[in-house]
């Protein structure tokens, strides 16, 4: 019965669970709730991302309204693959966060928590879903909205600050991809995104729809934090509770590029975004810095989930570096890195929430002898660790490798050369957590502490990442036939006008 | 004659902004702010939205005026002078403008009909919205019906900064009756009181079921609603205003109006047709999208009255507490 | 001096735009940030409705004897709008009150002077 | 006929909505001041109201307008009175009193 609407349900299921919970009151019953649905948007986004694979894109007019009078949700194999990620963390973190937040939020706010995180799961959804880019922006609010107020229940005050400037940056990055979807709309008359590319097609080098890229464009970077717009980051990643840290760091920055892929590829195409304007250069130019500065600034910190903040953000210069090769390759290295970055992010800040559940600090002190006192939980850490860093047999490889060949496709050796120098920076800073916890005794911090292993609550869905990065590290045959079907849909625009020439 | 009168309001505007950057005193710059909010509200009268005119002067004079000031009265009303960096805002800011000007020149006419803006997707809603959807007010029609889903993620929107205040600021206890509190000795500001609130309760029922015929719907009816009850509170002292409508009835009505609205939509999901398409509520479809409309501005107006309301008790329960302490 | 006429009513509102947007990024005190975020936002609202007027129209409220209606769409996405930035209002001056109960300032340079920045 | 005496009554509201604001500005201290902004809210508000309502048709726009007066002529009155009288309570003091004070301490 509810076949024909599979679409939709990603959004609105986690959409009316956050008043219920809400409405709840108690907070395992609101946390029962959240994974449940969390989870049937799981199920819901696997059998679309299928469907997909078999039909390809999905359409589904809200209110029964045509596109482009009314919001058309529209879900093709990029959107779908990003939505089976987000739903699948979201539930392995509701799964985690019952222990890990029973220790970092006051126990009077565990509902408000669960309810934000739907919330939060229900804009990202919407971001992934919705083909009409007026609506992209207020999803987009929502998910912020609710992030602002996930951050702020960590348990240090400088959460607060964090959060603030997380709020200022985040709203300026907002008003400007408003400013931007304005002047689109000024000069083409529509919001839809198919019908959006169909006008600008029409109009080659105008300079309001030159403006409104630039704007769209550097809001967008805000949001996902690409240098030199990444300074609201690691403060908010740093200060969050753990599996806030955990669910943002592997889904709202994605989201973010994956917005932006959705601008420039499906909207106003490669060819305005990377010809007529250049921006392939200065996104290679960003991402390259952003690599590199993060990648050391990773290397230098004593704060464990600050040295995963700016690894973050390294990473997503990998994937804007994927983008701005301009290939159906490139694209398709970045969306798997997308989904890649994903998984190992999610279990490094799980462990490193369950070491400040155990140690009660994040410092790099703290995790001085855990290899013995912690095994699973480092274990977990060093596997997804080896992803980070590219290690063959893991998911991190494979998105690398895929990288690798793109830029080795256009004789880009220099690039290619940079990618692999970028790991050996990764090597250092999981190297040096690595040998803490491994080769070195336990320091004052712990010393002395009856350490004991996370709770089961906690090692399932760590491992069931762990588990995820080797299994996308040896059987790429699902993330590789989406994220190529997804990088052909996307690019062939573009294709199409380098046959013609 | 309308553009003189644009050119005049706009021109006071950029006085009343230009103020606001050089003056220290906090309290002036809320104050400058809600003159800037109603003079924009102004100028979407003259540009013909009086839907936004309503709301910009119901939230951004109203609403956001009053919460800066309860901020104002916990932080203190002066702005430190300061050696601060102003050289590279300044930079930033010439060279965004820069880019927004060059966007400028190639901008369609200003207020030209042949406008790509009005040629595709609008006409329709101008044509055909009074045979299909049945009202006259098109902002309403397409509001709650051709694009109801971006409406529901506002109410979302609402419904999370509720979210989001609680969870920051907490919500007043109820049995704090014992304070004093109130202005005791404003015989006159109470008596007058008294006499508006039963009437600003009633503007508000009317803007919330007048919403299809002329301007306003759920969105102003709950904020004026709420309007009312911060007038209460403000004249009769928090404890009084908590215990005519409870903190925790506030939070359960929250969200109730986003599951109102929600739910609408899954009403025609079981109806065999699509989200949030109210043609198949009622036999008639025109019927259906009024059924409708009146059932999703309903909740609307639920939530934003008790997500206001919430907003406003957090925050005057901060102040409260400094009193106390 | 048509082209001036034609545009004039964007170029002020980008001005008012970047005097916001000017507030937000340079202002040390925390409340006028926010205060700076609003006219930077209703700024960006007005250049909206510039977008949906039609010369000689009048209201979007259908009634008898008037052909003209100006673009109600633009007004739709702007209803919008100013919900979602009373929401961020709203959360962002609740962050400066607990800020200013957990450092005792809301001048930015001073609290960051009581954290060592990352 | 009725749109000339429309014209005046809106023509003698923007005078006195306008010496208001002179008043504001000219006036020496804070009550005075507050009875300049009340002008505006009295006297003038009642005059443009009424003419305006001269240039309907007397329809329920005549009666919205009137709801409108009723409105204003009970809440501006209260907010300058609630006005003056905090004031008075924070310990504002007149131009005159404040000129007595300095008297006394002259003395």
């Amino acid at each position: 019965m509810f076949a024909q609407h599979l679409p939709v349900l990603p959004i609105i299921l986690p959409l009316m669970a956050a008043p219920l919970c809400i409405l709840l009151g108690r907070s395992h019953l609101a946390w029962l709730l959240a994974t449940l649905v969390s989870a049937l948007s799981f199920v819901i986004s696997v059998d679309v991302l299928l469907t997909t694979l078999e039909q390809g894109v999905l359409s589904y007019a809200i209110g029964g309204w045509q596109p482009p009078w009314g919001i058309e949700i529209r879900i093709d194999t990029a959107s779908a693959m990003i939505l089976s990620a987000v739903t699948g963390i979201s539930t392995l973190v509701l799964v985690y966060a019952k222990e890990s937040i029973a220790k970092e939020v006051d126990p009077s706010q565990h509902t408000l928590f669960y309810t934000a995180h739907l919330l939060c799961l229900t804009g990202l959804s919407g971001i992934l879903s919705t083909g009409d880019a007026f609506n992209l922006f207020v999803f987009l609010e929502i998910s912020s909205l609710a992030t602002y107020t996930l951050v702020s229940l960590g348990s240090d005050k400088r959460c607060l600050t964090a959060a603030f400037r997380y709020l200022v940056m985040g709203t300026i990055g907002a008003t400007f991809i408003l400013i931007g979807v304005g002047m689109l709309y000024m000069k083409t008359g529509t919001l839809n995104m198919i019908d959006l590319a169909d006008r600008i097609a029409e109009f080659n080098g105008n300079r309001t729809l030159k403006t409104g890229l630039a704007f769209i464009l550097v809001g967008v970077s805000i949001k996902l934090a690409l240098f030199p717009l990444h300074m609201w980051l690691p403060p908010a990643y740093t200060h969050a509770p753990s599996a806030v840290s955990a669910f943002l760091a592997s889904t709202a920055t994605k989201v973010a590029v994956y917005v932006m892929v959705r601008f420039i590829f499906t909207i106003y195409g490669a060819e305005f975004v990377f010809h007529t304007m250049s921006m392939d250069i200065l996104l290679l130019a960003l991402a390259i810095v952003a690599i590199f500065k993060c990648s050391f600034m990773a290397t230098v910190q004593s704060n464990v989930k600050t040295v995963l903040a700016y690894s973050s953000v390294a990473q997503i210069g990998y994937m804007i570096l994927g983008i701005s090769l301009v290939s159906s390759v490139g694209l398709m290295a970045g969306l798997l890195h997308i989904f890649n970055h994903a998984l190992m992010k999610g279990a490094l800040f799980m462990a490193v929430g369950a070491v400040l559940l155990r140690t009660g600090s994040v410092d790099i002190k703290a995790f001085q002898g855990l290899g013995k006192q912690m095994p699973l939980t480092m274990a977990a850490f060093t596997i997804a660790g080896l992803s980070i860093i590219g290690v063959p047999l893991t998911a991190g490889f494979v998105s690398k490798w895929y990288l690798v060949t793109a830029a080795l496709e256009q004789q880009q050796w220099v690039i290619a050369m940079l990618v692999l120098l970028g790991s050996l920076l990764a090597i250092i800073y999981i190297g040096r957590i690595l040998e803490a916890a491994y080769f070195k005794e336990p320091s004052e911090l712990t010393a002395g502490k009856d350490i004991k292993e996370a709770p089961m609550l906690m090692l399932v869905p760590m491992w069931v990442l762990v588990i995820a990065n080797i299994y996308f590290g040896i059987d790429t045959s699902l993330t590789l036939s989406a994220a190529d079907t997804a990088a052909q849909l996307l690019t062939q625009s573009m294709t199409e006008i380098e046959a013609a020439q | 004659m309308a553009e003189i009168i644009d050119l005049v309001l706009l021109g006071m505007l950029a006085i009343t902004a230009f103020n606001i950057i050089f003056i220290k005193d906090l309290f002036t710059v809320v104050m400058l702010f809600g003159i800037y909010s109603f003079l924009s509200a102004l100028i979407f009268v003259n540009l013909d939205a009086v839907d936004v005119a309503f709301t910009e002067a119901a939230v951004g004079a109203g609403i956001s005026t009053v919460l800066m000031l309860g901020t104002l009265a916990l932080t203190g009303r002066k702005e430190k002078a300061s050696s601060h960096k102003t050289i590279l805002p300044l930079l930033v800011v010439c060279v965004t403008g820069a880019a927004l000007i060059y966007g400028t020149l190639d901008m369609p006419l200003f207020g030209d009909p042949d406008n790509p803006a009005h040629q595709h997707v609008a006409p329709r809603y101008i044509e055909d919205s009074p045979q299909e959807i049945g009202i006259p007010n098109m902002v309403t029609s397409v509001l709650a019906s051709y694009r109801a889903f971006d409406t529901l993620g506002e109410t979302a929107v609402v419904f999370a900064a509720a979210i989001g205040v609680l969870s920051l600021l907490g919500l007043p206890k109820r049995d704090r009756a014992t304070i004093q509190s109130g202005l005791k000795s404003h015989l006159v500001l109470r008596v007058v009181a008294k006499m508006i609130i039963p009437l600003i309760v009633l503007f508000a029922l009317y803007v919330q079921f007048h919403g299809d015929y002329g301007p306003g719907g759920g969105f102003q009816a709950g904020v004026i609603a709420a309007a009312a009850l911060i007038l209460y509170a403000l004249v009769f002292g928090l404890p009084m205003a908590t215990h005519v409508v409870p903190p925790r009835v506030l939070k359960a009505l929250a969200a109730l109006g986003v599951l109102i609205y929600a739910g609408t939509g899954v009403v025609s999901l079981f109806l065999s047709a699509n989200f949030l398409d109210y043609s198949v509520l009622a036999e008639d479809p025109v019927a259906g999208q009024h059924i409708g409309i009146i059932a999703i501005e309903l909740g609307v107006g639920i939530t934003v009255f008790a997500a206001m309301l919430c907003i406003f008790y957090a925050f005057a329960g901060q102040t409260e507490r400094k009193n106390i302490q | 001096m048509s082209f001036i006429v034609d545009h004039y009513n964007y170029w002020i509102v980008v001005l008012l735009m970047m005097m916001g947007f000017y507030v937000v990024i340079a202002a040390n005190n925390l409340v006028k940030k926010i205060v700076g975020l609003n006219i930077f936002q209703t700024s960006v609202f007005m250049m909206y409705i510039s977008i949906g007027k039609v010369n000689g129209g009048s209201a979007p409220i259908a009634a008898e004897g008037i052909t003209t209606y100006s673009n109600p769409l633009p007004h739709v996405l702007i209803l919008t709008a100013i919900v979602v930035g009373v929401a961020t209002t709203a959360v962002g001056l609740a962050l400066v009150v607990r800020i200013k109960r957990a450092y005792g300032t809301v001048e930015e340079n001073e609290f960051e002077d009581k954290e060592d920045l990352i | 006929m009725i749109e000339i005496i429309s014209s005046v009554f809106l023509i003698v509201g923007a005078f006195f909505s306008l010496t208001g604001a002179v008043g504001i500005f000219k006036f020496p201290d804070f009550f005075t001041r507050v009875h300049a902004a009340s002008v505006t809210d009295s006297i003038s508000t009642i005059l443009i109201i009424f003419g305006l309502i001269l240039r309907t048709d007397f329809d329920l726009v005549a009666v919205k307008l009137l709801f409108i007066l009723i409105f204003m002529l009970l809440t501006s009155p209260t907010a300058s009175h609630a006005l003056a009288k905090s004031a008075r309570h924070g310990g504002l003091l007149t131009l005159a009193e404040t000129r007595s004070d300095k008297k006394v301490g002259d003395d």
